[in-house]
């Protein structure tokens, strides 16, 4: 069986998502959507065990050699990927459980899970897939399950949201799609490794560069790059606490995969940096969004809001990274797509215990939970300084790298920008502490603390962001083989 | 509506011959245009055509929303199915030439899995439509 | 001739505000761009797009529009923003478009990676004539199996959506959060 | 040259013409079944450019009339429609669940003009956000 | 060995711990925290024996960066750092069972479990083997000390939190990390090494700025004007300020200072490109204008924290001479300034306790009723000064002769200046105590509420551990042997 898993990676999800609806009870539909997304984490880890040790792993899909066929190809770089969205996959639905049964009504349940594995195999599926249009098929996949999930929200402006990113994720989408068309139409083919042969030949073409342009915006549109991110606040404000956790932790992340795959894959990083200029395009973009986005941040009053803005601002971080075109630059952008996808993903669980047990996220409703939900609001603070770059966390190792990698390229203030901006983060997770543990608690007194259901995986994310941030040494290491994989093109 | 009785013979009329046109449109697929897709959407829209006739209760009667839910999930199932069987017969995912293992006319696994996903195709675009058109004219009742 | 129809109607429904109207001829739009298809030479596609847009999609817009009654709003403001961006993105694809390969030249490098083996080889390796099912069903099958699932998540989401009704919308009104 | 260009390219400059309608009609109007069918317009037309891509002069659909492909029948290139195959199914469900999302906006805030919901959201947003 | 650097973190996390497990019992609670630091400071004692010896015993906990590991090297340096907290952690103890009960103090479960947190993380300070572990267990010292910070819980509490843990975060983060991941980025490296790891590996342009990074970013030397949170951290119970903001945590910041001018930047090659000349004249600024804010001050703690601010930076400029009196001065200072200081917080928490008093103005006349008090007090002031017969008059002596061999005669006269006016702020104190008059009713009135405590005096145990610390003040400038020797191996030969 161990030569298909990159089928399997994808299909499992994929197949329980219809099952869901054959079983009619809501924890029926649970144990599939955990069932499925452990297995996938299982998987996705073998993948990376055996591309780590044994290189590139090619599989063809329906026995079609490519570029005949449909190929995926795994290599460091998405097995990484893959790893990331199993992960948070993996926690999400076992969270969900509790969380759902408060937040959706009991006979969109089932629906709710069904929805959420098409998510995930939507995202495993562009992340492992060698052939530039099953992209975007599985990016559909993902963004209409998405938008179904985020307008589950409770508030109505969920609704509104979710249209929003719908139209959003569309025109990205749509602009992806004219991308790649202009791309088959310089060289007739689709399959990623053979495109990457091709495209030197036709690097002098004015459609490749309009090409080239076209997947930036609709790829920056779909991660939320500022000037792009619009839609991303609301939808992560009003979705449902497990949908936020997920969305938060992968759709991006699987977003920035997808431009490096595009961009230093396809393209080559030679086209892209020395043709495109795509550093110096980027750069002041990534210091935008980094700055700007942390100080909207610490004015937001909902704490989830407040969380989405912080998460514009470090794509930010992860695409500043991108821009300074080295090895070491790549790797801060790959360890923080899986750093920020751990921190992330334990702040918005851990408000999705405040919403189970209070009903809110508004600021305010943080007053004394410190005392009344002791454990939710500690690992909120964990997943907080871990946000800031604590050392011993995840987010120092990714600051860490990303400062080496400014400084590497001699850009110090860029340098300071980044630890102002982590200054900023300091600021905004501490306006949420200081409520929760200095105000008097002022809501219901039957308050306590948050089921252990809820508890568990938001821990284990803590746990994981510990962990890692002191056993960096194999992430980063990861992390670095796969930078140099990108950096180096494919086949080289 | 309901009162116009040359509409509604006249739906009861061209309705099987929408479905019989959907069928051939499937199964001809392979020499022609056409497919599952095309077919589901065509069946669809013959179910489609009798409810706004007949009314969508008489329609729901005979294939009732979960009935065309469940089709809709179906659909899905028989084709990633189809691949999960290539697959356990020692072949790669989808290759359909594991279902008939003859090395001369490699064909004939291809013909039988063409077959099969375009079945899946049909069913689950069938499923899909027939849902969809029943929660948007189901809903009507509601709006305010 | 039909892109002269096409670019009529797309500027007609730029401009018409009854949404009855604008449906109607959206439809009439999907038509003309299967005729489109029809010429040249994607029947499968034309097919389709006759079936969906022209069919399906124009059902399901007149239930929206049911639902939700059939006039747009003035627009308040001259929307200058989304005019400059379109016309940037235009001008962008245009330029683009410079470089490319001349319309239906036999030579372009589209028809020869690797749909010179779809045509050459599939009857072989498949057996049926219709090159388009081919690529679909088997070359291409798992983008086909990706396809039917977007269409599962579609029922899916409007499932979410629209399963409940009434009841749903009452609860809402407590679920500020 | 320039007339040779026009000649050989005037189909694609015409479908981004399209294109570009759907695409403004999708980010300028604020109904939001508006912009859904502007949508529809803008991805029909990114079709007729694929579509375009794949298509040869004097070449027929690609149905082998005789099982194998003669020298003698130039057949359009098959790739292009599969793939848009799959894009209309794409759009479609892209359409449905848009125009369910619509309804249910229409439900909850009793209009789809953008601008309205807009002011309506601002409107609740300090008493929502108190009370939260 | 090692074994013993990786016990030195772990027997105080255990006894926190075991402060948490036994929290229903307070003599038990504090009986394992008096045992807990006692076991501490005996391992510290035996790693000193095998410093003094030549061992150089180091052991790598983790590894988060390839190349950069989380290790523990056990040095002259950090073990006299660690002698001084962890034995003074014993005496602490002891005085704060006496304090938090005389004070009622509430959450003191909370208060001893991270008392013993921060201790765990200034022995991590003491023994970290390279910059990048020195930073990791400096942070988390200043993580563990805001809840201590802020044990009050109430908005004067909170609002000097955040000063504190702004400031200290914002030159961390923005400086310190900064210059460390520089250092990294042109030194390929981050372990100190004796004589420094960045000749040859940096441009003579750049040395200052790098220094300059370092020595503000470590806040808690509270070099100007990076200052204000020692002032706001004296909301924290009085052992805190004692043990943490006179000792533990400043002297981490200055120690780290002195640390990493040693063993990264390497004495020499600073003083041969005269990187810190203007260094030099920011911490002899801070000496002055500390000593100065502190006459101001009417609140003891206050007057206090200033002075520790100004004494600081003593230790901050024996660094920069780059010389090795300077050097020597500058550990010395360490230690003489650590027993001082705490006396004389000790003293002030046990005034608060027992006559509860907390401004100068309110002091008169009590010496006579808490003589060993006001003693300690004269004890504690002679030894900050720099006056025989106490240990302080070795590390101003050093000092001097460090400023002269760095040709800095203007810095001497800093240094008299100052003591003359650390002097004169400091013995208003015990002059007031023995000889002023008491105060008056009219300014007591609003003290009325503590009436019905009545003026106990102060507790016994916190007296025990006044007079163990003054006594320390005079033995050691008998017998400053042990400090002298252990600065002496860090300067060489």
């Amino acid at each position: 069986m161990a030569e298909h898993y990159p089928a399997l990676q994808v299909v499992v999800p994929l197949l329980a998502a219809p099952l869901c609806l054959f079983v009619r009870n809501g924890r029926a539909a649970w144990g599939l959507a955990v069932l499925a997304s452990w297995t996938a984490l299982g998987i996705s880890l073998m993948l990376l065990s055996r591309v780590m040790s044994s290189g590139v792993i090619s599989y063809a899909l329906g026995g079609w050699a490519p570029p005949i066929g449909i190929e995926y190809r795994v290599d460091v770089v998405n097995a990484w990927v893959l790893v990331i969205v199993s992960t948070i996959g993996a926690l999400v639905a076992p969270y969900a459980l509790t969380s759902v049964e408060r937040e959706i009504g009991a006979r969109r349940i089932p629906l709710f899970y069904a929805a959420y594995l098409l998510c995930l195999s939507g995202l495993l599926g562009i992340t492992i897939t060698g052939d530039v249009f099953n992209v975007f098929v599985f990016l559909e996949i993902s963004s209409l399950s998405a938008y179904a999930l985020i307008a589950l929200g409770q508030d109505r402006r969920a609704l509104t949201s979710a249209f929003r990113y719908l139209v959003a994720g569309s025109v990205g989408a749509t602009f992806i799609v004219i991308g790649i068309g202009l791309l088959y139409s310089m060289t007739g083919s689709l399959n990623m490794a053979d495109l990457a042969q091709l495209l030197p030949g036709v690097w002098e073409s004015r459609t490749v560069k309009v090409a080239y342009g076209f997947l930036a915006v609709g790829f920056c549109l779909k991660l939320a790059l500022f000037p792009l991110h619009l839609w991303l606040p609301n939808a992560y404000t009003y979705a449902p606490s497990p949908v936020t956790a997920f969305m938060a932790s992968t759709a991006t992340k699987v977003a920035v995969y997808m431009l490096l795959r595009f961009f230093l894959t396809v393209f080559g990083a030679a086209f892209s940096f020395d043709v495109m200029a795509l550093d110096r395009v980027l750069l002041p973009l990534a210091l935008v969004a980094v700055v700007s986005m942390s100080l909207v941040a610490i004015f937001q009053v909902n704490v989830k809001r407040l969380l989405a803005y912080s998460s514009v601002a470090q794509i930010g971080y992860m695409i500043l990274g991108l821009s300074f075109a080295t090895v070491t630059g790549l790797t801060a952008t790959l360890l923080h797509l899986f750093n920020h996808a751990l921190m992330k993903g334990a702040l918005f669980m851990a408000m999705g215990c405040v919403m189970y047990r209070v009903g809110s996220v508004h600021i305010d409703a943080m007053a004394g939970l410190g005392r009344r939900m002791p454990a939710t609001m500690a690992a909120f603070v964990a997943g907080g300084l871990s946000l800031v770059g604590v050392p011993l966390t995840v987010g120092f190792v990714s600051k860490w790298y990303l400062i080496l990698g400014a400084l590497e390229r001699g850009w110090w203030p860029v340098a300071v920008l980044v630890l102002i901006a982590s200054l900023m983060a300091l600021v905004y997770i501490w306006r949420v502490v200081e409520v929760a543990y200095f105000r008097e608690f002022t809501g219901d007194q039957q308050t306590r603390e948050a089921p252990w259901t809820l508890l568990w995986p938001t821990w284990a994310l803590v746990a994981l962001n510990l962990y890692f941030g002191i056993a960096a040494e194999r992430t980063a290491g990861i992390a670095r083989q796969a930078a140099e994989v990108l950096m180096t093109g494919i086949g080289q | 509506m309901r009162e116009e009785i040359i509409v509604r013979v006249g739906a009861k009329v061209l309705a099987p011959f929408i479905i019989m046109f959907a069928l051939y449109v499937h199964f001809h697929g392979d020499y022609s245009p056409g497919g599952g897709f095309q077919a589901g959407v065509i069946l669809a829209a013959a179910f489609a055509l009798l409810a706004l006739v007949y009314g969508l209760e008489e329609v729901q009667r005979v294939l009732p929303p979960w009935f065309v839910r469940g089709c809709a999930a179906l659909g899905v199932v028989i084709f990633a199915g189809v691949g999960v069987v290539t697959m356990l017969l020692g072949h790669n995912y989808l290759a359909y030439n594991a279902l008939a293992p003859d090395p001369t006319h490699p064909e004939h696994g291809q013909h039988y899995g063409i077959l099969l996903v375009e079945l899946g195709v049909l069913v689950t675009v069938f499923g899909v439509m027939a849902t969809v058109f029943y929660l948007f004219a189901g809903r009507k009742g509601q709006a305010s | 001739m039909l892109l002269t129809l096409l670019a009529a109607t797309g500027f007609a429904l730029l401009r018409i505000r009854n949404l009855f109207a604008v449906v109607m001829l959206a439809g009439v739009y999907s038509l003309l761009s299967a005729g489109l298809f029809t010429v040249m030479d994607a029947v499968d596609v034309a097919f389709t797009e006759a079936a969906v847009g022209a069919g399906i999609s124009t059902v399901l817009f007149l239930g929206a529009l049911a639902l939700c009654g059939h006039h747009e709003s003035k627009p308040g403001h001259t929307p200058l923003l989304p005019l400059f961006v379109v016309c940037l993105t235009g001008a962008a694809l245009v330029y683009g478009t410079m470089d490319m390969p001349g319309f239906g030249e036999a030579s372009n490098p589209v028809h020869h990676h690797v749909a010179d083996h779809y045509l050459e080889e599939s009857y072989g390796e498949i057996g049926i004539p219709n090159v388009v099912t081919s690529v679909l069903a088997s070359y291409r099958g798992y983008d086909t199996m990706g396809e039917t699932t977007v269409v599962f998540a579609a029922a899916v989401g409007v499932m979410i959506l629209l399963v409940g009704g009434a009841r749903a919308r009452r609860a809402r009104g407590g679920g500020e959060g | 040259m320039t007339l040779d260009l026009l000649l050989t390219h005037y189909n694609y400059w015409v479908v981004i013409f399209l294109m570009m309608v759907g695409f403004y009609i999708l980010i300028s109007r604020g109904n939001l079944i508006k912009k859904i069918v502007g949508l529809n317009v803008f991805q029909t037309s990114v079709f007729m450019l694929y579509i375009s891509l794949g298509k040869i002069t004097e070449g027929t659909p690609p149905i082998l009339v005789d099982g194998y492909g003669e020298a003698d029948v130039v057949y359009s290139n098959p790739l292009p429609h599969v793939l848009i195959l799959t894009a209309i199914v794409v759009g479609i469900a892209t359409t449905s669940v848009g125009l369910a999302l619509a309804v249910r906006i229409k439900e909850a805030y009793g209009t789809l003009e953008e601008d309205e919901i807009t002011g309506i959201e601002a409107g609740i947003e300090p008493a929502g956000e108190a009370g939260g | 060995m090692t074994a013993h650097l990786i016990l030195s973190l772990l027997v105080p996390v255990a006894g926190s711990a075991l402060i948490v497990l036994l929290r229903r019992n307070e003599n038990l609670r504090e009986a394992a925290s008096l045992v807990t630091a006692g076991v501490l400071f005996a391992i510290v004692l035996r790693i000193y024996g095998a410093v003094s010896d030549g061992a150089r015993p180091e052991v790598i906990l983790a590894e988060p960066f390839p190349g950069i590991p989380i290790a523990l090297e056990a040095e002259p340096l950090g073990v006299l750092f660690a002698l001084i907290a962890s034995f003074l952690w014993i005496v602490t103890t002891a005085y704060s069972i006496g304090y938090m009960r005389g004070h009622h103090e509430k959450n003191q479960t909370r208060f001893y479990f991270f008392f013993a947190f921060a201790i765990a993380s200034v022995m991590g300070v003491a023994f970290a083997g390279n910059l990048f572990t020195l930073f990791v267990f400096y942070e988390v010292l200043s993580l563990t000390t805001f809840p201590l910070v802020t044990h009050a819980g109430t908005e004067a509490a909170r609002r000097a939190g955040r000063v504190y843990l702004g400031i200290l975060f914002s030159t961390s983060i923005v400086f310190q990390l900064l210059g460390i991941i520089w250092v990294y980025a042109a030194a390929g490296t981050l372990d100190f090494a004796v004589g420094g790891i960045l000749r040859g590996n940096v441009a003579a342009g750049t040395v200052p700025v790098l220094l300059a990074l370092f020595v503000f970013g470590i806040g808690k030397a509270a070099v100007m004007p990076f200052h204000r949170w020692l002032p706001a951290a004296m909301v924290a119970p009085t052992p805190v300020s004692a043990l943490l903001h006179a000792v533990a945590v400043v002297k981490a910041g200055v120690f780290a200072v002195l640390k990493v001018t040693v063993y990264v930047f390497g004495i020499d090659f600073v003083a041969e490109l005269g990187a810190s000349n203007w260094l030099m004249w920011i911490a002899a600024a801070t000496i002055i204008l500390g000593s100065l804010v502190a006459f101001t001050k009417d609140n003891l703690k206050a007057r206090l924290a200033y002075s520790t601010v100004s004494q600081l930076s003593y230790v901050v400029l024996g660094a920069m001479l780059a010389n090795s009196l300077g050097v020597i001065g500058s550990g010395m200072h360490i230690a003489m300034h650590a027993f001082g200081k705490i006396t004389l917080f000790f003293c002030a928490g046990a005034i608060m306790v027992g006559a509860h008093k907390s401004e100068v103005s309110q002091l008169g006349g009590l010496g006579r009723r808490m003589p060993v008090v006001f003693a300690a007090f004269l004890i504690g002031t002679l030894s900050i000064v720099g006056l025989p017969p106490t240990g302080g008059a070795w590390s101003k002596w050093f000092l001097g002769l460090g400023s002269l061999e760095a040709g800095q005669v203007g810095l001497v006269a800093v240094l008299m200046l100052s003591s003359l006016l650390s002097l004169a702020y400091l013995m208003e104190i015990p002059l007031k105590g023995f000889f002023g008059k008491p105060a008056g009713a009219g300014q007591g009135s609003g003290h009325d509420d503590h009436g019905e405590h009545g003026h106990h005096g102060a507790p016994k145990w916190s007296v025990a551990a006044i007079v163990v610390t003054a006594t320390a003040c005079l033995v050691l400038f008998v017998y400053p042997e042990p400090f002298y020797r252990l600065m002496t191996m860090v300067t060489g030969p």
